[in-house]
């Protein structure tokens, strides 16, 4: 029996990082989906300065130029919007803003969401209860009214529209985690960490909340677009971001007239975030099983195949 | 069981009191109804007698302690606007909502649970990205844009479904079908995301030891324990609807209680909204709490 | 060669992780006929496991990878059969009882629903399936089972959950059935009548049962065979009889030595100061009563072991001790205070000193931890306990003194085996070296060599650190050989309590005789002695 | 030939009041087609006041007017209408019971009707009221009986009669057998209420309906069915000239003429509307040909700043243009567009776009203390055909929607509507030069058109006064 010393062929576990990337080198969309979210990132950050200018310049006789022409500057390529302006400028301006409502937006509410659903679902029922019925008040009480009188008392700034947006959807994220941390406090291995005297936070933080994370991830980035789209409407009916700042949803609002006879002024601003919400999608997809030891095989095995 | 709802109902009872004194409020700060019933040329002592009439120049305190009066008494007040109960107004509109909601959130749960389920089955196969772009596309895309390609393709080129309003069963399928996509879109991605870590359990295992197919192994072994945040989630978005599809309302010429709220809110037509936010709140308390019952349904061990 | 039920040749199976392949089978072949009992038996992570739910086709396909060999069941090679055909295989023709019940069962069905099903899938209507699952209940002995029928699993004790499992198995009257542990959570009463039942079962149908186990009582009562493994490789196979009298390889000739209770009886010193004294403690679930007022006391560096029967409120009171569940009496005085009555913050201090290992490892250890952050979290916790650069070198130390390499601190639970995440689940108890462990089946399943080496350790400990020890075990020689004081329960009441002298050699009850007499002998010719007596008795 | 058709609207009637059918939304629908006025104002052609229920009218010595009602009237309720009904009518107009708005054409005036016999009726303003038949045209007759507090279902003495509205849905009026008058073509009006327009242009085009009075430019696209029409609707930047540097008239005058109008025709603004010198549309008496529109120069403009700078006046202050979103088609370009002309002669220039109850706060008075610099891009609608129903609102001291004071504004103001005939009109035209020329009191933009989708089975043109009547006896089936 010479086999008898190893029973494994153990190499050198490599660093988080490195196995990080390699598992996204493994799995392509996921790799498509972080260079386009990086790209849009930059984009976000030198948009302003870069094209702010172009993108701002107006030409009644341009308007509503066509797309693909290919024959003028590539900021054309998009074809113009109502007032002449290059569609492709636009939206690279835009984009700063429209991260900036999002993010800002998504992390908001899922941060508070999921801190509250963690204490609601561990603590006393009579904390739960306040907890879960204040989530059924903000869920029952309409975004728009919120909007209306959130806006109309603070005034309209990317600031408030993002508290706005972000106090409407707190309750998806604190019904959701409750949820989960119901049955997952039943589990084994909940009760072994308090057996070893771990504090709620820390069963919480770091036992619970791994579990729902990935769920929560899948809804924070398709709400990502719902309040991209949330934040047109409310621009449509005046109480949204307004000219001349721009968002990519108020793009889309504004393009709304035109769908019939211009597609393409909502047509790339939609886009634009059908793009970011699938790569976002395909990232926390991709985050999903990477994070999970017993899924996490998908993509080593993969990367192992194609190296 | 009964306790359970008893405490439910009493605990609801007061947040529905908060919201509505919120509201009460808070929609008071927003401005002067009579400004906006009224037209722009009307006279001060028109705008005046107006507030009058309806009690706006009382302090809101006063306002409010009528309002409780009459709200106990059963009595929402009348509608600035149409000069109608204003509760009557709102439950006609919501009859339609409910409809709408309940409609398409069954198909919308029915379709997406299956599609989803699938779709981890085979996580990464050519089904799972299929259905992921075309769930991911629904759940981004502008309703509008939806609404409106559809007329024009289904009502206008093809003539097969009325454009717009309410008349038959057929004037259903386009509003449905908008607002069918968007939940779909989010369901389904909910819905992988949770079985695919439902598949991989030892439980899954033993039936597969057992002999049982795939179609019972994901849809009563692995779906069930994926269920919580799923019916969340369909909750969230039935929420949604309940509140008023304002889009499709406001392109298909339904008459929810959607629109009706945004012309009220923009109208600042108080009892409206208040009547509405009442209505539209209890019907999202009552569907909470059946989810919450839903929990306790699906997972024997959250059963207290 | 085609006359073997079940043929294994030269079967490999290896698992892709971070940090390499992992060849868990290595080229083993075996084989089993109709009527026959075949058992494994080898070290802990051996590839017991695996090698059989290769048979089942339920090895996750990648990671695993089968990557030689066939499994031919009545000469037709089950690997390469398309699903379709698997699955009237799997549940009618072969079936399998998993080693970790509570992981096994659906949470979300009655267990009467998952006995029922795999009748049903099978084409049984349903009135019958019905009739059925309560004479399968009825048969592997669980209490009141037409109650039982609409329980959840979470609502069963690990040996009913696990004799659950064996009726979920033997609904469809397999023609081979895998047994994988079968026996690791019952009593030994109940140990002797589900033995009895498959051989019941082996007489009436001609099953054939692969049978994997490291209790050699077991292997002596109902094998005829064995195959003996150890780390992946067939290293023996022979009758019982002449694996357990003549054994070749070492590590089989290790593994009959290691057989337990063969040594000395503690003599528990004069009882002092007790650190734990329990008083009354009461439990009920609904209308059930778990616990129906128990009352002992624990010494300093004291074990104590609870035997009785499964479901008679071992785990419970385990629980309850650690305030995991509520009691609703009782008083249990830690160090002359009330761990009853403790708040939070003071609970917190106590824990560090108050330790368990769980009877069910695999739940109980976060499936998204690797093994170095499981036990390296209790000094998280406790950060006075050591500094952090340490910490790296203690987990290693920790890991070997229970039986298992540095290598494994990357790893996650679920690329363990049963038994080695038992060993985990004991590393991580020990790391927070508190004053009292209460193990709940803690050793059950650990194959003979690795399990005295562990109970070396703890004995160690329990010298060196004044360790107590609450001891629930169902494995009277394993309790002989480390026990001071022994505690038998039975449906809630503690039954009998005494120095394991006294139990062990003068029992009291007809319950404690009747367990100790249902308790098996590793040698096949005592065991047959014994058994025939036994059939004498009962004819 | 004659039958039912359907008519889709953008937006549903809340109320059927009638002495509310002032309002577009409830007069586009009962508006002379169930409930009339005693007078008519005649916009096809340029007959000016017409009789409807009175037959004729004159002034009597004191000045009070006398109308000489219609015989054989009857009311759908089957009453007869009388004078008695006319006075309970005004009367119901001014109690303080309800918030009937046609109320607010008689702020100022104390009108007393005196019923002298059962079909004759005068009516007694203090101060003198030159236009009140005029007037009268504003005034929907209701029967007696008629309480005070708003009704849900109207009576009136029309060619039809409400028998079917479901809120939210439709409205439906039949046409009455025992009119008095000729009998319509259209046996059956059915509204349907759609918010979008391009909805309503395809329902038009699927025959869902058959006529849509507004749609979008956009999709004005079929000459058989679309028709363009000046809509009446005068879209203006309303001026505060109470805040530097807005009171200046040079900064004034340099707005003016640094928008280029022209460019907009065509482009954001359909290529049929006017571009404005007043703010009432030029069929109203006393409109000016002779106010030409202010040149595009955006070298005067600039010039002019210059001047004003010189002078120490503050012209960099930011100066805050304050719309409201969805008021008309492409508001918001529009705005950006004039904020990039207006930026370009050196103005700064911010947007501020908000809800309508905001934005009415900006219009009306009384305005914000502290308020910086401000102009109000605004819509104003007047069909009536006389300048009195916009110039006091607009350019008054008192006016509520008034950015500036001057007397001789108010004093023309005064005499205009005192004054009859030529005079008036000469009054009016003198004004609205004034105003124009001298005051710069306010960026008059254009006078917008609407567009209308007509199914080809119907014969109707839409006129300037669609936006808030809608006759279907007007309306010929082919
Ligand atoms: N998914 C996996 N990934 C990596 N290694 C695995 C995986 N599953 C099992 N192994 C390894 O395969 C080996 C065999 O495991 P197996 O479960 O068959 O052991 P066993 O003989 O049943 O032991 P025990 O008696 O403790 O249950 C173990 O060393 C284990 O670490
Ligand atoms: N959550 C629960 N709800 C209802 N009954 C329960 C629950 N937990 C345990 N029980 C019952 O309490 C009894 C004692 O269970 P416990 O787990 O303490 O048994 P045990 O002595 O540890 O048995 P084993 O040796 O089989 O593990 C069992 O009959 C079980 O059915
Ligand atoms: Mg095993
Ligand atoms: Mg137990």
């Amino acid at each position: 029996m010479t086999l008898q010393t190893a029973d494994t062929v153990v190499t050198e576990e490599p660093r988080f990082a490195t196995r990080m990337f390699r598992m996204l080198l493994a799995d392509k969309f996921a790799l498509c989906a972080a260079i386009f979210l990086l790209f849009v990132l930059i984009i976000a950050i030198i948009g302003p300065t870069w094209l702010g200018d172009l993108a701002t310049k107006q030409n009644l006789r341009g308007r509503n130029a066509v797309p693909f022409d290919w024959e003028r500057g590539w900021v054309w390529w998009m074809g113009a919007d109502a007032l002449g302006r290059p569609l492709l400028a636009r939206i690279i301006v835009a984009t700063q803003n429209t991260l900036m409502v999002a993010a800002g937006a998504v992390a908001l509410s899922a941060t508070v969401g999921t801190f509250l659903g963690l204490v609601a679902g561990f603590s006393s029922p009579r904390v739960n209860q306040i907890i879960m019925r204040l989530a059924d008040v903000i869920m029952s009480f309409p975004s728009l009214l919120i909007a209306v009188i959130v806006l109309y008392i603070l005034g309209s700034s990317i600031l408030n529209l993002m508290l706005v947006l972000a106090i409407t959807r707190i309750p998806v994220y604190l019904r959701t985690t409750r949820a989960e941390v119901l049955e997952i406090r039943e589990r084994m291995f909940v009760q072994a960490a308090r057996v070893m005297g771990a504090s709620s936070k820390r069963i919480l933080f770091r036992h619970i909340l791994p579990v729902v994370l990935p769920t929560l991830t899948t809804l924070a980035t398709l709400d990502f677009a719902y309040v991209m789209l949330a934040e047109s409407a409310l621009s449509f009916l005046g109480i949204g971001i307004q000219p001349p700042e721009i968002t990519w949803g108020l793009m889309i609002s504004q393009g709304r007239q035109y769908l019939t006879n211009a597609w393409w002024l909502s047509f790339w601003p939609g886009l634009a975030i059908i793009l970011t919400t699938m790569s976002l999608n395909l990232l926390s997809n991709w985050l999903r099983i990477a994070l999970d030891p017993v899924q996490r095989w998908r993509l080593e095995m993969k990367g192992r195949k194609n190296g | 069981m009964l306790k359970f709802v008893r405490k439910r109902a009493v605990a609801s009872l007061i947040s529905l009191v908060g919201l509505l004194v919120m509201v009460f409020f808070l929609s008071r700060l927003t401005g002067d109804p009579a400004a906006l019933f009224l037209p722009v040329e009307a006279s001060a002592e028109m705008k005046a007698q107006f507030r009058e009439l309806h009690g706006l120049n009382d302090p809101m305190l006063v306002q409010f302690g009528r309002y409780v009066g009459d709200v106990v008494t059963g009595d929402f007040g009348e509608s600035l606007r149409k000069a109608r109960p204003a509760l009557d107004v709102v439950l006609e509109a919501f009859t339609w909502t409910l409809w709408l909601a309940v409609i398409t959130m069954t198909l919308v749960a029915g379709a997406a649970i299956v599609v989803g389920s699938l779709a981890a089955f085979r996580a990464g196969g050519f089904f799972d990205r299929l259905s992921s772009l075309i769930s991911l596309v629904g759940a981004s895309v502008p309703d509008f844009w939806i609404a409106i390609v559809a007329i024009v393709v289904f009502s206008v080129n093809l003539a097969w479904l009325p454009t717009s309003g309410t008349g038959s069963l057929l004037h259903w399928i386009l509003p449905i079908s908008v607002l069918f996509i968007r939940p779909f879109g989010i369901i389904v991605q909910v819905v992988r995301g949770s079985m695919i870590g439902a598949l991989s359990s030892a439980y899954v295992k033993t039936a597969r030891a057992k002999g049982v197919k795939s179609g019972p192994i994901i849809f009563v072994h692995a779906l069930r324990n994926a269920m919580l945040p799923v019916i969340t989630v369909i909750g969230d978005q039935a929420a949604s609807l309940l509140n008023g599809a304002v889009i499709v309302e406001t392109i298909f010429g339904f008459p929810g209680v959607g629109k009706l709220m945004i012309d009220s809110i923009l109208q600042r037509d108080f009892n409206v909204v208040l009547a509405a936010i009442l209505v539209t709140a209890l019907a999202i308390f009552l569907m909470n709490l059946l989810i919450d019952l839903a929990y306790a349904l699906l997972d024997p061990r959250i059963r207290h | 060669m085609a006359d073997h039920l079940l043929e294994v040749r030269d079967l490999s199976v290896e698992f892709h992780t971070a940090v390499g392949v992992v060849k868990a089978v290595r080229n083993i072949s075996y084989h089993l006929d109709r009527g026959e009992t075949l058992a494994i038996l080898g070290e802990s992570g051996s590839g017991k496991s695996v090698s059989s739910s290769a048979i089942m086709n339920l090895i996750d396909m990648p990671p695993g990878r089968i990557s030689s060999g066939e499994i031919l069941l009545d000469g037709v090679d089950l690997l390469p059969m398309p699903a379709q055909e698997r699955r009237k295989v799997n549940g009618r023709r072969i079936a399998m009882i998993f080693q970790d019940p509570l992981s096994h069962l659906n949470p979300v069905y009655t267990v009467g629903w998952q006995i029922r099903e795999a009748l049903t899938t099978h084409g049984t209507d349903a009135a019958k399936a019905a009739s059925e699952a309560l004479r399968l209940l009825t048969r592997v002995g669980i209490p009141d089972p037409e109650r039982s029928l609409d329980k959840y699993p979470h609502e069963f004790s690990g040996g009913q959950r696990q004799r659950v499992m064996i009726a979920m198995a033997l609904a469809l009257r397999p023609d081979l059935l895998i047994a994988d542990e079968p026996t690791t959570a019952l009593d030994v009463t109940v140990q002797a009548e589900v033995l009895a039942l498959l051989e019941e079962l082996q007489r009436e149908t001609g099953m054939a049962v692969l049978i994997i186990t490291h209790d050699l009582g077991v292997v002596a009562e109902i094998a005829d065979r064995v195959v003996v493994m150890e780390k992946g490789v067939l290293v023996e196979a022979g009758t019982v009889r002449e694996v357990y009298k003549n054994p070749q390889h070492p590590y089989t000739k290790k593994l009959i030595a290691a057989a337990p209770g063969k040594g000395e009886m503690h003599v528990p010193a004069a009882r002092a100061e007790p650190v734990l004294s329990v008083r009354d403690v009461r439990k009920r679930y609904g209308s059930f009563e778990a616990l129906k007022g128990l009352s002992f006391d624990l010494m300093p560096g004291e074990t104590m072991a609870v035997v009785g029967e499964s479901g008679s409120g071992k785990s419970t009171l385990a629980r309850i001790l650690l305030r995991l569940d509520e009691p609703d009496s009782g008083s249990a005085l830690w160090k002359g205070r009330d761990l009853f009555t403790m708040s939070p913050t003071e609970l917190y201090k106590l824990r560090r000193d108050l330790q368990m290992v769980f009877q069910d490892p695999t739940q109980s250890l976060n499936p998204r931890m690797t093994v170095y952050q499981l036990i390296s979290e209790a000094w998280v916790i406790h950060s006075d306990i050591l500094p952090k650069a340490k910490w790296r070198e203690r987990v290693a130390d920790l890991l070997v003194q229970v039986g298992l390499g540095p290598e494994h601190m990357g790893r996650y639970p679920h690329q363990f085996s049963g038994g080695q995440r038992q060993r985990i689940a004991i590393a991580r108890a020990l790391a927070l070296e508190p004053q009292l462990i209460i193990c709940d089946e803690a050793v059950s399943a650990l194959d003979v060599s690795v399990q005295a080496q562990v109970i070396a350790l703890l004995d160690r400990l329990r010298k060196e650190m004044g360790i107590a020890f609450i001891f629930i075990a169902h494995d009277l020689p394993v309790v002989r050989d480390f026990a001071d004081h022994v505690m038998v329960m039975q449906k809630g009441n503690i039954v009998e309590l005494g120095t394991v002298r006294e139990v062990f050699d003068a029992p009291q009850q007809d319950y404690t005789r009747a367990l100790l007499a249902a308790g098996l002998d590793p040698d096949p010719d005592v065991q047959a002695a014994h058994r025939a007596a036994r059939l004498q008795r009962a004819s | 030939g004659s039958g039912p058709i359907k008519i889709v609207l953008a937006e549903e009637a809340d109320l059927l009041e009638p002495c509310m059918a002032t309002r577009s939304n409830i007069g586009r629908v009962i508006m002379q087609n169930v409930s009339e006025t005693l007078t008519e104002l005649d916009v096809r052609s340029d007959k000016g006041v017409m009789p409807r229920l009175a037959e004729k009218w004159e002034q009597n010595e004191d000045s009070s007017w006398r109308f000489h009602l219609r015989k054989g009237v009857k009311f759908s309720d089957g009453t007869t209408f009388d004078a008695k009904d006319v006075k309970h009518s005004f009367d119901r107009i001014m109690s303080d019971k309800n918030t009937c708005e046609s109320r607010r054409y008689f702020g100022g005036i104390t009108v007393t009707p005196t019923v002298v016999d059962d079909y004759t009726i005068d009516f007694k303003a203090d101060p003198v009221q030159p236009i009140l038949p005029l007037l009268m045209s504003l005034v929907t007759i209701v029967p007696e009986e008629t309480p005070l507090e708003f009704v849900r279902e109207p009576v009136g003495t029309g060619p039809y009669k409400l028998t079917n509205w479901t809120p939210g849905q439709q409205i439906v009026l039949t046409s009455r057998d025992d009119y008095w008058g000729a009998k319509p073509e259209v046996t059956e009006a059915t509204y349907l209420f759609r918010a979008d327009p391009s909805v309503r242009a395809a329902m038009v085009q699927t025959g869902e309906a058959d006529l849509s009075p507004s749609i979008s430019q956009l999709d004005a696209t079929n000459p058989a069915t679309d028709f363009s029409y000046l809509d009446s609707e005068t879209v203006y930047l309303r001026i505060d000239h109470n805040i530097e540097p807005l009171n200046d008239v040079r900064v004034r005058r340099a707005l003016n003429v640094a928008i280029d109008r022209q460019a907009f025709l065509g482009t954001l603004v359909p290529e049929s509307a006017l571009l404005a010198t007043a703010i009432v549309p030029p069929p109203t008496l006393g409109w000016n040909p002779d106010v030409k529109v202010f040149p595009y120069d955006p070298e005067g403009a600039k010039k002019l700043l210059e001047e004003a700078k010189a002078d120490g006046v503050k012209v960099d202050t930011p100066i805050t243009i304050i719309a409201r979103s969805a008021n008309f088609p492409n508001v918001t370009e529009i705005m950006e567009a004039i904020q990039a002309q207006l930026e370009e002669v050196g103005f700064k220039v911010e947007l501020k776009f908000v809800e309508v109850a905001e934005h009415e706060q900006y219009y009306s008075k009384p305005f914000k203390q502290g308020r910086g610099p401000q102009i109000v891009a605004a819509m104003h609608d007047n069909s009536k055909g006389d300048p009195s129903f916009s110039m006091f609102f607009k350019y008054a001291t008192e006016g509520t929607q008034s950015g500036f004071s001057d007397p001789k504004v108010d004093d023309l103001i005064k005499r205009a509507s005192a004054a009859v005939g030529d005079e008036r009109a000469k009054l009016w035209s003198e004004l609205i030069a004034y105003v124009h020329d001298d005051v710069v009191a306010d960026v008059l933009l254009f006078h917008m058109v609407g567009f209308s989708r007509v199914s080809e089975r119907l014969e109707f043109k839409p006129t300037m006064a669609t936006n808030g009547t809608l006759q279907l006896s007007e309306i010929k089936i082919k």
